[in-house]
């Protein structure tokens, strides 16, 4: 056959029609459209079998179940943490920490993975072995206790009474130093209001037993105690969409809790104690008062320490003068409280402020006043005293024996009252009086972030020559420390978790090593009780365990076996302990007139030099009433006027609060309300107060305070008290290392202005003057 | 696509869609090749292409 | 029209209820929905005109001044549409590549995004902005691929995607109970969001299922469908008895009253 | 340089420098188009402002209308080879070339434009039937390939290749049974014209696109056909008319051109009274059954009542008007004055239907989000039209596209 041109077209013809024939062409269409599906850097995740392993969130008091898949190749990780559906209190459901946990534990360039040292000549950290690090650590408290300088260490813990605020409060005292500071927080506003006026600590709100409950200036759904369990009372109220419930919410911005309450009542900044205040006098005008306690409580009635608090409440308290103060109009002082009163199970709720102060100790007297007055003490639906656990010292009460004061000035007559705090403390150290610090341990939070007015905080990290970072996180903290220790997160570690703020039932946490992440980390516990091994002598003798589990394994021990305790992760009481409170006051009886702080105040100055002492803690009332509950105008309302606004937090369950990072999902769900383009902070104003600061939708601010400033984008909202500007916490980081939290907005802890809390004199920084101009 | 692959169910719709489709593919490629096969026959009778004149 | 007429025939058709009075807009449901469907977090949230969360949380005011403002919370996923008139979902019926499909057994909404082309015309033809389109390649930086759930495949860049009511569960409820020999109960098929969610705000379950308590919730007269008007037939109840969220809800001429409308 | 012998006989052409000059210039837009294609393809769709709210931008505007405007080659060669009408056939291949680079840009647009663009034929191969936009990929890729045989004997009459004598009888074989590729391509191309229009009217959901139809079909598949139809004369005879001012020589006479513009002024006149019936109906009985007024959806955003009176008035109405009247046609200027405004309508109406429908939120709790198109997306739609007047100046210079232009240009 001759190749001439017909012959190859014929060939050519034939092969088209010849392949379209074959299943060539299916098949290559097929291996193509698989090839199109192939995207090689998209993630592959392993699959292999699904186990749950019970745990209790730390920071949020939520019990979850964390999935842990046993993949072939990869082994063992972590998938999911759910809601755990046992767990009494929380049971199941989680909240977007809980929920995104994992991003944190997992996310590599965030995480210390070793023990850190920071190389003096380049600045940078530089990976070490444990040995080397707690030797160097360890070398430097030898060395400052062995120069009398053991009281120049200060450490910064986080909880007090969970396992490793113990374990550090112990290594610091048999240490030989005095300043060992803990976040403040509304539970040791409660503990001082409850010790004030009923002499028991452990007060809690039992909100799943009540069906009228008046919350005053708490985030109730934006973040109060365990929000998990808040939101199962919540539910209860409005279950199968019938309303068994009302809920009365007293605050000056249309919140969350606000708009889902019953009733807003919109008060002027700062006035919620005043309308508690104003309901006690509605309820004993009325004739609605509890007369069996509350009647013949010590210093209801005029009596030799002066004035009664009855007197106190008709003098100064009448709806007219509280409508005058809070900006609540008469009749609704009126119709809520007698409601109130009217329905068997109500309760009024104090709790932490937006900005996760510990709140106003006065106003929190005046809520339990009020409680009292209503006669829900110990009653269903009430205010209970939770049962302690039983949970076993760690061993002899260790204190600090030394002579040095404390740089926060605790335990002085400026500073009678009142628990640690990382500010006061940075304060006293900045001031150097009476001495510096020449070592600070920060153990497990970032107070250079977190810390109130974190600005002062982190000028005293910085000033201070050696500093040692016990942390999970690349964090602002740790980032200047010139150790970092690892620790884990609490889905990879030993550790405990209390009950949570106002909780009616007493609950424990216990968490415990689910994963190992890393390979060098270590439990929180582990890394002091090594520390303290490394020491010896009477540091080591304070804390003779093996370890966090060790340690953990005493103070659980009548709790039952610690193998089965952390598979369940949990003990949670099963009901309230109902039944009449029993004082424990000096008096025996509910307290208007607090014996308690009357007897410290007089400890310190004697009966004569009182008036002066109440006046140095932020008290102005005169006589009788300033142990009493009663209302004093927040400082900062003094300030603010005069073209300056009143700066407040927003809170909400998509931003943390305290030490714990924000995750990537979190900055995701955050709205164009909270984060605006460009990782812009946003902050809210009412739109007459914009206007009369010639202020637009989306103009950029500068929002300016004594303490410090930010930039913002203005949002207008309606719901905005006038004169005020709401800002929302727990962005703006800028430790670089995250980069998906890297200089997302502001942080309000660097504008917020702490001051003391009168009486209680912890620091507070929910309301701040500042000033806000164009930028 | 192809009427042999059957992954998804058959309606009326189908057939009306795929007919037209496969109708005016089959009109476009039967008339190619009937051009096509025009043009051979004519290449091979040797005629001159310039004399049909202009169209 | 009671419930169960409102759809085709078909044995299951598995909706919502949410109750707008119970959710606090906490953001529970979307990000476990996110940790469960494996969305991914890009270097910039902010632009949330590109930015995929398949469970939305939308944010309502009543326009009121200070201080009658209320705010009130609209939980978005997939409404899993039907349409009126057998499956005529907006976004189905528009995707030229069967990407996306009407289940007639379960009437969920699927989506298969290694088949999408990103035309987006389905994007374009839902009004519920339940459909996203993946602008970017998702970064997993070092170590955060490890929590991605392997019942769920991460997606590429170029490509559509939305919440399918977690169908894997389905599927997982349904293994389970063909290996054990019973049914797939209420209890054994539930949503990531709706287990996630603390206040309890979302019911789920087969709405042709008088057993289910999804269906007994949405026959309330308090219930009511995203802009039901349109006919898209959804299956995503919201319940409030706030007048001024319900209006919200639904496009109204002045002189119509929610809840006296028919759709059309 | 002498390309003469490549020309058409018995023509000239401008010189090869002025000819490279203007090459260079479309050249320059097409290496724009290509960055702009290169970025979009190796780091997404980013690259563009489009995002979920605005899920089509100005590519499908683009798209739509050049598609509109292509619609001149199967209108003209409807009329040319399956009606009979002679005289169109001064005007045919120009039309076939329009509608040819109109269609091949829009498919190479689409290309670019879809979030994965080696996955484009799954249209095909998972073929939804019942989407509007299958239809429309189905109908314009074998239009297009319609478009290819019609375009082929053009190229095959160069100069040059005539001389082939394969290529010779092929292109005189398949000349002969154009009426049968004329024909299926008239077919497509109204359906496909009727499917781009249906896209939108079936957006149920979608107030503002959305209209009533019957069986399968929304009106606007049928006015997208009649608006395509009245503007692709226009188009092709604009197209033509520039060619000859910017040549400097008569490609057609006067009277081929008036006859497009009747065409046009009948069918656009056709179109509008359906366009405004069609405008009523909806804006007074499909909407308010939606809960919607006619002026809540130009309330928000840019987009006011003002868009109505230009497509519809200045766009519609008047070049309608103006080109019904002999007077006007007779005159090169007005007419092509008309046609502008004709072609402008067809541009504007698939703007209106593209980008606002997705502008106006549908859920009262939404809002009015912006869109500007990124500088990628201008280069691509750029690109397309750098590509068009590429392909039109070489098919001008080479192929014999014009058979009355020797003749009108003696002496």
């Amino acid at each position: 056959m001759n190749w001439d041109r017909r012959a190859f077209v014929k060939f050519a013809v034939g092969a088209v029609v010849g392949l379209h024939a074959s299943p060539l062409v299916p098949k290559l269409m097929d291996d193509s459209a698989i090839w199109t599906q192939n995207w090689n850097w998209v993630p592959n995740p392993e699959d292999g079998a699904l186990a749950f392993a019970n745990t209790v969130n730390p920071a949020t008091g939520t019990g979850v179940k964390v999935c842990v898949i046993a993949g072939r190749l990869k082994g063992e990780r972590l998938i999911r943490v759910e809601g755990n559906p046992e767990h009494p209190t929380s049971k199941g459901g989680v909240v977007p920490a809980d929920a995104s946990a994992l991003q944190n534990l997992y996310y590599d360039d965030f995480r210390v993975k070793t023990p850190l040292i920071l190389d003096q000549r380049t600045g940078m950290h530089v990976e070490a072995s444990w040995e080397q690090a707690l030797d160097l650590v360890a070398g430097k408290l030898a060395e400052l206790h062995k120069a009398g300088q053991a009281h120049t260490v200060a450490a910064l813990g986080t909880e007090a009474k969970t396992l490793d605020g113990e374990l550090l409060s112990r290594f610091m005292a048999a240490y030989g130093s005095p300043n060992t500071s803990f976040n403040v927080s509304a539970a040791d506003t409660l503990a001082m209001a409850g010790w004030a006026m009923t002499g028991d600590e452990n007060l809690g709100f039992d909100l799943l037993g009540a069906n009228y409950v008046i919350s005053f200036g708490t985030p109730l759904l934006e973040g109060f105690g365990s929000p998990v369990a808040v939101r199962k009372a919540f539910a209860a109220w409005r279950k199968d969409f019938k309303r068994t419930g009302t809920l009365v919410q007293v605050e000056p911005r249309a919140s969350v809790t606000a708009s889902q309450a019953d009733q807003w009542l919109a008060c002027k900044p700062g006035t919620e104690g005043a309308v508690a205040l104003g309901l006690c006098q509605v309820l004993i005008q009325e004739g609605l008062y509890d007369r069996s306690i509350a009647g013949a409580a010590l210093g209801f009635e005029d009596g030799d320490k002066g004035m009664g608090f009855k007197t106190l409440l008709a003098k100064n308290y009448s709806p007219g003068q509280v409508a005058q103060i809070s900006g609540v109009p008469v009749e609704t002082l009126i119709t809520v409280a007698k409601a109130f009163a009217k329905e068997p199970k109500a309760v009024a709720v104090c709790g932490p402020g937006n900005g996760g102060e510990p709140g106003r100790l006065l106003d929190f007297m005046a809520v339990l006043a009020l409680n009292a007055l209503k006669g829900n003490l110990g009653k269903p639906g009430g205010l209970v005293a939770r049962q302690p656990l039983g949970l076993k010292p760690l061993g002899e009460a260790t204190a600090y024996r030394g002579d040095k004061p404390r740089l926060d000035g605790l335990g002085t007559a400026k500073r009678p009252l009142g628990a640690s705090d990382h500010l006061s403390l940075a304060k006293g150290a900045l001031a150097g009086a009476p001495y510096k610090v020449n070592l600070a341990l920060v153990a497990g939070g970032n107070p250079a972030y977190a810390s109130p007015q974190a600005g002062v905080v982190r000028d005293f990290l910085k000033s201070v020559p050696f500093v040692v970072a016990i942390t999970p996180y690349l964090d602002e903290s740790s980032s200047m420390a010139q150790v970092v220790l690892p620790c884990g997160t609490f889905l990879e570690s030993w550790g405990d978790s209390l009950t949570p703020y106002g909780g009616a039932v007493s609950e424990y946490g216990l968490h415990k090593p689910l994963i190992k992440a890393y390979d060098m980390v270590k439990s929180q516990g582990d890394v002091i009780l090594a520390l303290a091994a490394k020491l010896g002598g009477a540091v080591a003798q304070a804390l003779p365990f093996a370890g966090a589990e060790a340690a953990l394994k005493a103070r659980t021990a009548g709790l039952g076996e610690l193998a089965k305790l952390a598979k369940k992760s949990y003990v949670v009481q099963e009901k309230p302990a109902y039944g009449n409170l029993s004082f424990k006051t000096p008096s025996g009886k509910l307290e208007f007139f607090s014996m308690n702080l009357h007897n410290l105040a007089v400890k310190l100055t004697g009966e004569g030099g009182m008036g002066k002492v109440l006046k140095a803690m932020g008290v102005t009332a005169e006589g009788s009433a300033a142990l009493m509950p009663h209302y004093e105008p927040p400082a900062a309302l003094a300030r603010a006027g005069h073209g300056r606004l009143v700066l407040a937090a927003v809170s909400s369950l998509r931003t943390p609060r305290g030490d714990q990072p924000i995750t990537p999902y979190m900055i995701k769900v955050l709205d164009g309300d909270t984060l605006a383009n460009n990782d812009q902070l946003v902050v809210e104003m009412n739109p007459q107060t914009a206007h009369d600061l010639h202020l637009y939708e989306g103009d950029l601010v500068k929002v300016t305070s004594t303490a410090g400033s930010t930039e913002a984008r203005v949002h207008l909202f309606a719901g905005a008290a006038p004169g005020m500007v709401f800002m929302p916490v727990g962005l703006g980081h800028y430790a670089s290392q995250n980069a998906y939290t890297y200089r997302r907005g502001g942080n309000y802890n660097q504008v917020a202005e702490a001051t003391a809390d009168p009486l209680s004199g912890l620091p507070t920084w929910g309301l701040t003057p500042v000033a806000v101009s164009k930028a | 696509m192809l009427p042999i692959v059957f992954e998804w169910h058959w309606d009326v719709g189908h057939f009306v869609f795929m007919g037209l489709f496969y109708l005016a593919l089959g009109i476009i490629g039967g008339g190619l090749a009937l051009a096509f096969k025009a043009t051979m026959q004519d290449l091979c009778s040797g005629k001159d292409p310039h004399e049909h004149g202009h169209h | 029209m009671s419930l169960a007429n409102r759809y085709s025939a078909g044995e299951h058709r598995f909706g919502m209820v949410i109750d707008i009075d119970k959710c606090t807009g906490c953001g529970g449901c979307t990000v476990a929905c996110m940790s469960e469907n494996n969305v991914g977090v890009l270097y910039d949230e902010t632009d949330k005109i590109r930015s995929i969360t398949w469970m939305r949380v939308y944010q309502v005011d009543n326009g009121k001044p200070f201080p009658e403002t209320q705010v009130a919370f609209f939980p978005r996923p997939c409404l899993h549409c039907e349409g009126s008139h057998g499956h005529h979902t907006p976004c189905v019926s528009v995707c030229p590549a069967t990407a996306t499909d009407y289940d007639p057994q379960t009437g969920i909404v699927s989506q298969i995004p290694t088949r999408c082309i990103g035309c987006r015309y389905c994007v374009g033809a839902c009004p519920y902005h339940a459909r996203y389109f993946n602008w970017f390649d998702t970064p997993w930086p070092a170590g955060l691929e490890r929590p991605l759930n392997p019942a769920v495949a991460p997606r590429m860049r170029g490509v559509v995607e939305k919440c399918t009511f977690c169908y894997h569960r389905y599927q997982r409820a349904k293994n389970k109970a063909f290996l054990g020999g019973g049914k797939v109960e209420e209890m054994d098929y539930q949503t990531a969001c709706t287990e996630a969610c603390p206040s309890g705000a979302i019911t789920f379950g087969d709405l042709k299922n008088p057993n289910h308590k999804v269906a007994q919730l949405a026959q309330s007269p308090e219930c009511f469908r995203l802009l039901e008007r349109l006919g898209t037939n959804n299956k995503v109840y919201y319940r409030t008895t706030r007048e001024w969220v319900r209006r919200l809800a639904d496009n109204y001429l002045k002189d119509e009253k929610p809840g006296q409308v028919a759709a059309s | 340089m002498d390309d003469s012998k490549f020309w058409p006989q018995g023509v000239t052409r401008c010189k090869p420098g002025a000819f490279i000059a203007w090459m260079v210039v479309c050249l320059g837009l097409l290496g724009w188009a290509g960055l702009s294609a290169f970025l979009c393809i190796f780091k997404g769709l980013n690259q563009t402002n489009m995002n979920d709210y605005f899920a089509f931008g100005v590519w499908i505007v683009v798209d739509l209308a050049i598609i509109a405007l292509g619609a001149g080659a199967f209108f003209t060669g409807f009329m040319t080879y399956v009606l009979r009408r002679d005289e169109l056939k001064n005007i045919i291949n120009a039309a076939v070339i329009i509608g040819f680079i109109c269609y091949s840009g829009a498919i190479l647009m689409l290309g670019i434009d879809i979030g994965q663009p080696a996955r484009g034929w799954f249209g095909f191969w998972h073929a939804n039937v019942h989407s509007m936009l299958t239809e429309v990929m189905f109908c314009i890729t074998t239009y297009l390939i319609v478009l290819i045989v019609e375009f082929i004997p053009l190229i095959l009459e160069n100069r040059q290749i005539n001389k082939v004598p394969d290529l010779a009888f092929f292109a005189h074989h398949l000349h002969r049974i154009m009426i049968v590729f004329a024909a299926t391509g008239t077919f497509l191309s109204f359906f496909h014209q009727g499917s781009l229009g249906g896209m939108f009217g079936v957006l149920y959901a979608r107030p503002f696109a959305y209209r009533a139809g019957i069986v399968i079909w929304p009106w606007t598949f049928f006015l997208f056909i009649l608006s395509a139809i009245a503007s692709g004369p226009s188009f092709t005879t604009l197209i033509v008319m520039l060619t000859e001012k910017v040549s400097g020589r008569k490609l057609t006479t006067h009277k081929v051109k008036m006859l497009m513009g009747k065409i046009s002024a009948y069918l656009l006149s056709f179109y509008l009274v359906l366009k405004i019936a069609d405008t009523l109906y909806w804006a007074n009985v499909t909407l308010p059954k939606m809960g919607v007024t006619f002026g809540d959806l130009y309330a928000g955003g840019p987009y006011g009542t003002y868009l109505v009176w230009l497509e519809l008035g200045l766009f519609g109405v008047v070049p309608a008007l103006l080109l019904l009247q002999r007077r006007v046609r007779e005159s090169y200027g007005l007419m092509a004055l008309a046609m502008v405004l004709n072609c402008c309508g067809a541009v504007m109406n698939r703007f209106v239907f593209t980008i606002q429908p997705l502008a106006i939120p549908v859920l009262p709790f939404e809002k009015f989000v912006g869109y500007l198109p990124s500088w990628q997306e201008w280069g691509i739609s750029a690109g397309v039209i750098a590509y068009g007047l590429i392909v039109f100046s070489l098919a001008y210079r080479y192929l014999p596209v014009f058979p009355q232009e020797v003749e009108l240009n003696k002496g």
